[in-house]
């Protein structure tokens, strides 16, 4: 084509932009109808032999014309420029081309095709994997399409819910009618199109009987909901369907913030009126620009007045493409031929010289447009002169979602295509989807090699030929094998021309071929839009403590901990963390500090049977205690290992509160649902998850009991004991339980009123010396106390023995994990014990591995590293083979991914007042 | 013999159309019987037949299949290759196959296109940091590469993490393995069939096993869709489905079928170099040689046999790779796939004997199985050989559920739905 | 993702739900060694129809089996089963 | 132009969680002569004015206010547990409410489905919370306090696509 190709009408009012040009488009018009109107016909190359492209259709099956669509951030590569509507500013570019679209080096690929049929990969490039892969670096990088944006989306994606009793896909005839008589019938109804305007084959094909603007007015008229510029791409179980709505077109910038939606409806029924696509032909250089589908031409002429030749074949197997004669005689252009491949066919437009038992054979070209076509006609060759070829090569249902609904296939012998059949789901398909036209199979006549079916991917009648040659027979094996239907098409029109071509040569009927799956996406989905609000958190939002505020002012050193937040350290004159850490566990042990211990998991269990419950989960006894008292405790899951610790308090008669780790919460919550629920409905009890209806404060030091006696104005309890009481005027929960070694007390109040305890217990610690601590203090005051903690030793694969708590496992037995901790590979001799280990050099590199000397596979490894905090030196707990009876024994510690070593001796894990005296009463 | 596979072959096929090359494997009818049955024509099924023909020299060895070979869980993953493992067990084991990886395309005479572009753990904070630390001093004490970035190393790799300080997820560091990359799924099943066939074996598609043949507490062999077959020794090589297929023994499991999906985006220029998988995240990305950025999250994790999955599963493992390369929010998604894994109760695999004589068992994969092929193929063909495990399966044996010997790997205990 | 009917709540989408395990694996805290570890590590795992327990987690935190199929994905049959079901 | 939808925190109210374990009838009954309404069924909740009942749970209630006229009422059939300090209730309110609730969401608030006095518990933007409709006019959503903030930024963040 050369020059504009429609008349200008003075609407030419939106500027955009290609390979830099800009040009001028009608509102309305897509990209390629655009582009068509400029006499633009290159528009892109082809994946593997860089072929010069156009555009070949006017809908989402196009698999040539891809272009990258906006700027920065925004930018959209692999965008068919048959589904962008054109917008003020829109930058558009051609991709996979160097140095340009029109001239490009690695065209040259096409040179070597002969070589490089399918499978061509598998069979060369040998050697060490090494040198595959610099082989590999040359094909990656001529390989891809456009190039992915490197700046962040500035953009939002929004996921809503939706409901209806009726959903239609596709607004043409079919489901505007479908549509409409719902809402009538006073359905919910949700009509979903792809296209910017309803109508589907209407806007090609206008029916004066049909008015598609009127229609939709109607269906909101009576609540429907309508939306447009959006697709059924996924259609899932239990009739879930995900549409993705664009908000505003690729690269656009939205008003709201927002650039697309997804929609997660589940609908009542599903009305699918999703048409037909148009097959194409193969025959030699059937991908060169200027050979477009008939309907699509249509369409250009039709809908968007754009000529896209002057001089036009028209071939077919069937009756729809003399519509397309009629129209582009209609529109001024000469129709030099029109190829029918059958025997006879309807009438012909007046002046068009009709040829039976005619197929093209080859086309020649220029860049923009073609030059040439040639065909067999009964048994002798013809060539034409000509700018177009418009093609049909038949129809195939728009089945998609029918199949990933489940939906079975019928094979239509008239028309040589798969129709929906039953579907397991409640949903139907009508309209055109359901009867195609008649189409007969024709022979392909021209050279195989160059007759392309899977245009993008460069896949040519010759390449299915090889695969069958080589066994590759199942469709799946083929289409593998070949790479065919695996473009950004999907194979929307390679997938029959490829099926035929396969049952010719196995010498059976298309559908004894088989047939692939169709799986979600329809057509391919925004990455942004499916993780939705989740881009930015990835779905996980923060959780904050409640008394966030108040140790913010403390700017403390924060360190996550499953989604939450909390203080790390504090640190004070610029502190490291190390350094403040070390300050405030040294605070601990010699005055006092507070911390907050929120997150803790926490639960209220009462009634009558709660301690029946309790003896359930705890593996250690829990009915024993007096009101008043409470105890370290621990769960063990089914199989017998230890899952999770804590304490346990009778706070009344029938009312105990459970503590857990905070990482374990969740699924301890979960944990005593099932076990009081499923497993024992009949117990008279109440849990309640009060993890986030109580802040938790430790007090903890030497004078933490001073401290507290002062702000409860009342004697705190002995270890393990607990009372209820009243602090700044708020009631609190008293429990005194040591994690740190020192004599300790948790406070737990009504999270909404924390910030009144805290500051008043904050301000009592400082007035003696003492101060915050966070979580590394922590760290270091258990492990030199030789406590275990959830994540690190408890790691999920230790027995209570392992940890060196089976001295506390309930006697009686009958909790949960009793019988797996009876197999015999949980009481082997060389399991993993706890240990202590003293450094007898430097530091001691956390997570490094036990071993007696270089070489040796490893006996164990270190869990938690620290120092002794008053008299310094390195220590560490440890998980060691057999390690309850190596006591004494000297191991090294290596770490040869930090390069880093320790001399160490293997003790008992308790290196800090082992017998409780500064907290036993 | 078949035509060897080289450049020079590809050449010579340049000037003749192609022409001069045979099946890659043959078509042929099932015999009444064979020293060893393989039940189930996926990646581990075909490759124990190579080994078992190439290593311990039983040829007489048929590979049924009840459809097309490499349809199952080796044709729809995410083809990842890495043997970074924190117990020894399965370090020691995927180390072996990581060796045969280095050579297969080689040894099979098939490009399997193994690319050993190295694949790394993020982590996000010093926790995440110091069991990376502790996986790969495991990993180093044994002999296997694997190495701690920073995160400036890491910006040098893969420079469109989001690397900021404020990101929801920081990345504070990685643990790298170099030798670990991907390769081509679909090859690997293929170059194995043409290698074992090629060594002897039968190849038996459309060949649905539909029960066993038995005679007190021994399988003698297999009925299926085209007959009686006879075996000395029967091995069920079918992960996805081993609950169903052993059912038809009577065997009960340590095993839940559940789905894994993944997907692929349209393909773009190279902006992934390596295999990017994350401690506290649940994805794992790469780039296919296609341009399409490759990537899974966690199973959908209840029964299912559908390779059905479902969307929202998806959506948040997108939303977490989303988070940390946000380059990645303007891609589209291209295609999706399911496969059916075998969820083992400890989330390691099973190969072994089991209670029933003649009967062999290879299962429970988990999402794991397709970086296993060569060294599931090569033990379980020693097994089948010998009738004993090699020393590197085990302890990966059938009976560690019920005497406390599991290899859990995650620490989650036997739900595999908690994993 | 399904819409399971909760005995409680109606119809109600998947997401609020979570799956516990099949009826064939619950471990009866009576139950002697052997028969616990048996139910624990055994699952018939049919290509078909199973019971399932499931938990209405984020909505009415409920309890539940399911009879669901597992290659359709067809609920068959939903059944409370907590303290609500013995009343 | 109608009045835009807004997003307000309401000052903490004392919540706990009543739950009963046996008996339910003779507790139900007694609940119902001493606050003058009977036990709200699923889904829906009862008032008077100083304690509102709410149903999520098959054998729990969730109440607003005072409950100390309940605590004689349940003996060893039940038990109340305080909660509110977890919770942060957020009042949704103007004609946007329900769009506004379908963002991130998985449950239909249409009026049909969550009517004036209906509750629901479900998940929004993976935070689990309970509704409970007020009027057609606004709904108050009962947030873990751990999750509000970041829940109010999503909801502020949707509030400009309402109706787009």
């Amino acid at each position: 084509m050369s020059g504009p190709a429609r008349a200008p009408s003075g609407e030419e009012t939106i500027p955009f932009t290609f390979d830099g040009t800009t040009y001028h488009a009608r509102p309305g018009d897509t990209l390629a109808a655009a582009l068509l109107a400029n006499g633009v016909g290159l528009v892109a190359r082809s994946f593997k032999y860089h072929r010069p492209r156009g555009i070949m259709s006017a809908g989402i099956e196009e698999p040539n014309a891809l272009v990258t669509v906006g700027k920065g951030g925004r930018t959209e590569p692999n965008t068919r420029a048959t589904d962008v509507f054109v917008y003020p500013g829109m930058v558009a570019m051609s991709q996979n081309r160097w140095p340009s679209l029109s001239f490009d080096i690695a065209s040259i690929f096409g040179l070597a095709a002969p070589a490089l049929g399918a499978g061509f990969y598998y069979k060369t490039f040998f050697g060490p994997a090494k040198h595959w892969m610099l082989y590999e670096g040359f094909i990656r990088r001529a390989a891809g399409l456009g190039n992915a944006p490197t700046e962040p989306d500035p953009d939002n994606f929004s996921q809503r819910a939706g409901f209806c009793d009726v959903l239609v896909v596709g607004s043409g005839p079919a489901g505007l009618k479908a549509a409409l008589e719902a809402a009538e019938a006073g359905k919910r109804v949700m009509l979903v199109e792809q296209d910017a305007v309803p109508g589907g084959s209407l806007l090609r094909d206008p029916d004066p009987a049909i008015d598609p603007a009127a229609m939709v007015e109607r269906i909101k008229a009576l609540g429907g909901e309508v939306l447009l510029r959006t697709t059924a791409s996924g259609y899932w179980d239990h009739n879930f369907l995900t549409l993705t709505q664009r908000l505003v077109e690729p690269g656009a910038v939205p008003p709201h913030g927002f650039a697309q939606r997804l929609w997660h409806v589940r609908a009542g029924r599903v009305v699918l009126a999703t048409g037909l696509i148009e097959r194409p032909v193969p025959f030699a250089n059937n991908d060169h620009p200027g050979v477009m589908l008939s309907q699509a031409v249509r369409s250009y002429v039709r809908r968007w007045g754009v000529l896209p030749g002057k001089r036009v074949v028209v071939a077919t197997n069937n009756d729809d493409a003399y519509l397309t004669a009629q129209a582009l005689v209609e529109a001024g252009a000469e129709v030099v031929a029109l190829l029918d491949a059958r025997a006879s066919g309807p009438a012909a437009p007046a002046g068009v010289s009709v040829h039976y038992d005619a197929r093209p054979s080859s086309v020649t070209g220029r860049k923009h447009a073609l030059r040439n076509v040639t065909a067999v006609i009964g048994g002798s060759e013809q060539s034409f002169e000509a700018d177009l070829i418009a093609v049909s090569g038949g129809f195939v249902p728009v089945s998609h979602l029918h199949m990933q609904a489940g939906g079975k296939l019928v094979w239509n012998e008239e028309a040589q295509a798969f129709i929906p059949g039953e579907t397991p789901q409640m949903c139907e398909t009508i309209g055109s989807a359901l009867s195609p036209p008649p189409a007969p199979a024709v022979a392909p006549a021209g050279k195989a090699k160059k007759s392309f079916v899977d245009f993008q991917n460069d896949v040519s009648l010759a390449d299915i030929d090889l695969a069958w040659q080589e066994g590759y027979r199942s469709v799946e094996h083929l289409k593998r094998y070949t790479t065919l239907g695996m473009a950004t098409d999907q194979g929307k029109t390679s997938n029959m021309v490829a099926l035929s071509r396969l049952a010719e040569k196995q010498g059976v009927t298309v559908p004894q071929a088989g047939l692939t799956t169709f799986r979600p996406p329809f057509t391919p989905v925004t990455m942004g839009l499916l993780a939705g609000a989740g881009a930015r958190n990835a779905g996980a939002h923060v959780r904050r403590i409640p008394l966030h505020v108040l140790h913010k002012a403390h700017d403390p050193i924060w360190q996550p901990l499953g989604y939450w937040f909390r203080p790390r350290a504090y640190p004070v004159d610029g502190e490291s963390l190390a350094q403040a850490a070390l300050r405030e566990a040294r605070t601990v042990r010699t005055v006092a500090g507070l911390s907050d211990v929120s997150t803790l998991g926490k639960f209220e269990v009462s009634g009558p049977d709660a301690a029946a419950l309790l003896e359930l989960v705890c593996a250690t006894t829990v009915g024993k205690l007096a009101v008043g008292r409470g105890r370290y405790t621990f769960m063990l899951r089914e199989d017998g290992f230890v899952s999770d610790d804590g304490t346990v308090w009778r706070l009344a008669e029938n009312r105990y509160l459970l503590t857990s780790s905070t990482g374990g919460a969740d699924r301890m919550a979960h944990h005593i649902s099932y076990v009081r629920n499923s497993l024992r409905p009949d117990l008279k009890c109440s849990v309640v998850n009060v993890q986030e209806h109580y802040a938790g404060i430790a007090l903890a030091g030497p004078r933490a009991r001073s401290i507290l006696s002062a702000l409860i104005g009342a004697e705190p309890p002995r270890h393990m004991g607990y009372v209820p009481g009243v602090l700044a005027g708020v009631p609190v929960h008293v429990l005194a339980a040591s994690y740190s070694g020192e004599r300790a007390f948790e406070i737990h109040v009504e999270a909404s009123h924390a910030a009144a305890v805290w500051k008043a217990i904050e301000a009592a610690t400082r007035a003696e010396g003492g101060a915050p601590y966070g979580l590394e203090a922590m760290e270091l005051l258990r492990i030199e106390k030789g406590h275990v903690v959830v994540g690190g030793e408890v790691d999920g694969r230790s027995t209570p023995q392992d940890l060196g708590l089976g001295g506390m496992l309930n006697k009686a037995g009958g909790f949960i994990g009793a019988a797996g901790l009876t197999r015999p590979a949980l009481a082997l001799p060389d399991r993993n014990n706890l240990v202590g280990l003293v450094s007898l050099d430097g530091p001691i590199p956390e997570g490094g591995m036990l071993i007696q000397r270089a070489g040796q596979s490893p006996q164990g490894h270190v869990t938690a590293a620290a120092r002794r905090i008053l008299e310094g030196g390195a220590i560490a707990l440890a998980l060691l083979e057999g390690g309850h009876k190596r006591h004494g024994e000297e191991m090294i510690v290596s770490s040869p991914t930090r390069g880093e070593k320790a001399r160490v001796r293997v003790t008992s894990p308790h290196f800090y007042d082992p017998a409780g005296e500064r907290y036993r009463d | 013999m078949k035509t060897p596979y080289s450049a020079f072959s590809l050449l010579r096929g340049a000037f003749n159309g192609q022409k001069h090359w045979e099946p890659a494997w043959r078509d042929p009818e099932p015999r009444a019987s064979y020293d060893v049955i393989i039940i189930g024509g996926g990646g581990h099924g075909l490759a124990t037949a190579y080994y078992l023909a190439k290593v311990h020299g039983i040829r007489n060895v048929a590979v049924l299949e009840k459809s097309w070979i490499g349809g199952g869980n080796v044709g729809r993953n995410t083809t990842l290759v890495r043997s970074n493992y924190r117990l020894p067990q399965l370090h020691n084991f995927f180390e072996f196959g990581l060796k045969l990886w280095h050579n297969l395309s080689d040894d099979l005479n098939y490009n399997v296109m193994f690319s050993p572009r190295g694949a790394m753990f993020l982590g996000h904070n010093d926790g995440d940091m110091i069991k990376l630390a502790e996986r790969g001093d495991a990993m180093r004490c044994d002999g296997i590469d694997a190495e701690l970035l920073t995160p400036k190393q890491i910006a040098k790799i893969e420079p469109l993490l989001d690397l900021s300080r404020n990101a929801r997820f920081p990345i504070d560091g990685a643990l790298i393995q170099w030798r670990a990359g991907t390769a081509r799924h679909d090859a690997v099943a293929w170059g194995y069939a043409r290698a074992a066939d090629a060594l002897g074996v039968d190849i038996i598609q459309k060949c649905e096993v539909t029960g066993f043949v038995r005679y007190g507490n021994k399988i003698t062999g297999v009925e299926t869709t085209r007959g009686r077959i006879l075996a000395g020794r029967t091995g069920i090589c079918v992960a996805g489905h081993s609950g169903h297929v052993a059912g038809l023994a009577g065997l009960e499991l340590p095993i839940e079928s559940q789905t894994l999906q993944a997907l692929v985006t349209e393909g773009v220029k190279p902006m992934v170099q390596s295999v990017v998988m994350s401690q506290s995240l649940h994805f794992y990305i790469s780039q296919s040689d296609k341009g399409g950025i490759v990537m899974g999250g966690d199973p959908d994790n209840w029964p299912s046999y559908a390779r059905r999955g479902q969307p929202t599963i998806k959506e948040h493992a997108i939303a977490q790779a989303v988070t940390c390369m946000p380059a990645l929010s303007r891609l589209r998604m291209l295609r999706t796939w399911s496969g059916v894994t075998d969820m083992s109760f400890d989330g390691a695999p099973i190969i072994g004997t089991t209670p029933i004589d003649g009967l062999y068992l290879n299962a429970g994969w988990c999402y794991g199985g397709f970086k296993a092929t060569p060294a599931s193929g090569w033990t379980y063909a020693h097994t089948l050989a010998t009738g004993k495990p090699h020393e590197l399966n085990a302890p990966f044996s059938l009976e560690r559920f019920m005497t406390g010997a599991t290899i859990d790997e995650t620490a989650v205990g036997p739900m595999p739905n908690h994993r | 993702m399904y819409q399971i009917t909760c005995p409680h709540c109606g119809p109600r989408a998947q997401t609020e739900f979570t799956y516990e395990r099949t009826t064939d694996s619950v471990v009866d805290p009576a139950a002697d060694a052997h028969t616990a570890m048996q139910a624990l590590y055994t699952r018939a795992n049919p290509m078909g129809l199973d019971e399932e327990i499931w938990r209405h987690t984020y909505g009415c935190r409920a309890w539940m089996v399911l009879t669901r199929h597992r290659v359709t994905h067809v609920i068959e049959a939903v059944k409370a089963i907590g303290p609500e079901a013995l009343a | 132009m109608t009045d835009p939808t807004s997003i307000t925190v309401i000052p903490a109210a004392p919540l706990h969680a009543l739950e009963i374990w046996a008996n339910p009838q003779a507790v139900a009954t007694r609940v119902q002569k001493a606050l003058g309404f009977a036990l709200p069924v699923m889904g829906r909740s009862a008032a008077n004015g100083a304690i509102t009942l709410m149903r999520f749970e098959p054998n729990v209630w969730l109440a607003e206010g005072d409950v100390s006229v309940l605590a004689d009422t349940l003996g060893d059939d039940g038990a109340l547990t305080g909660i509110g300090g977890g919770v942060v209730r957020f009042r949704i309110a103007g004609p946007g409410w329900r769009e506004l609730l379908l963002e991130g969401g998985v449950f239909d608030t249409s009026a049909a489905a969550l009517p004036a006095g209906a509750t629901a518990a479900t998940v929004i933007d993976h935070v689990g919370v309970r509704l409970h409709v007020e009027s057609d006019d606004a709904c108050v959503v009962y947030v873990p306090s751990s999750y509000a903030q970041s829940l109010h930024h999503f909801w502020d963040a949707a509030l400009p696509l309402l109706g787009a």
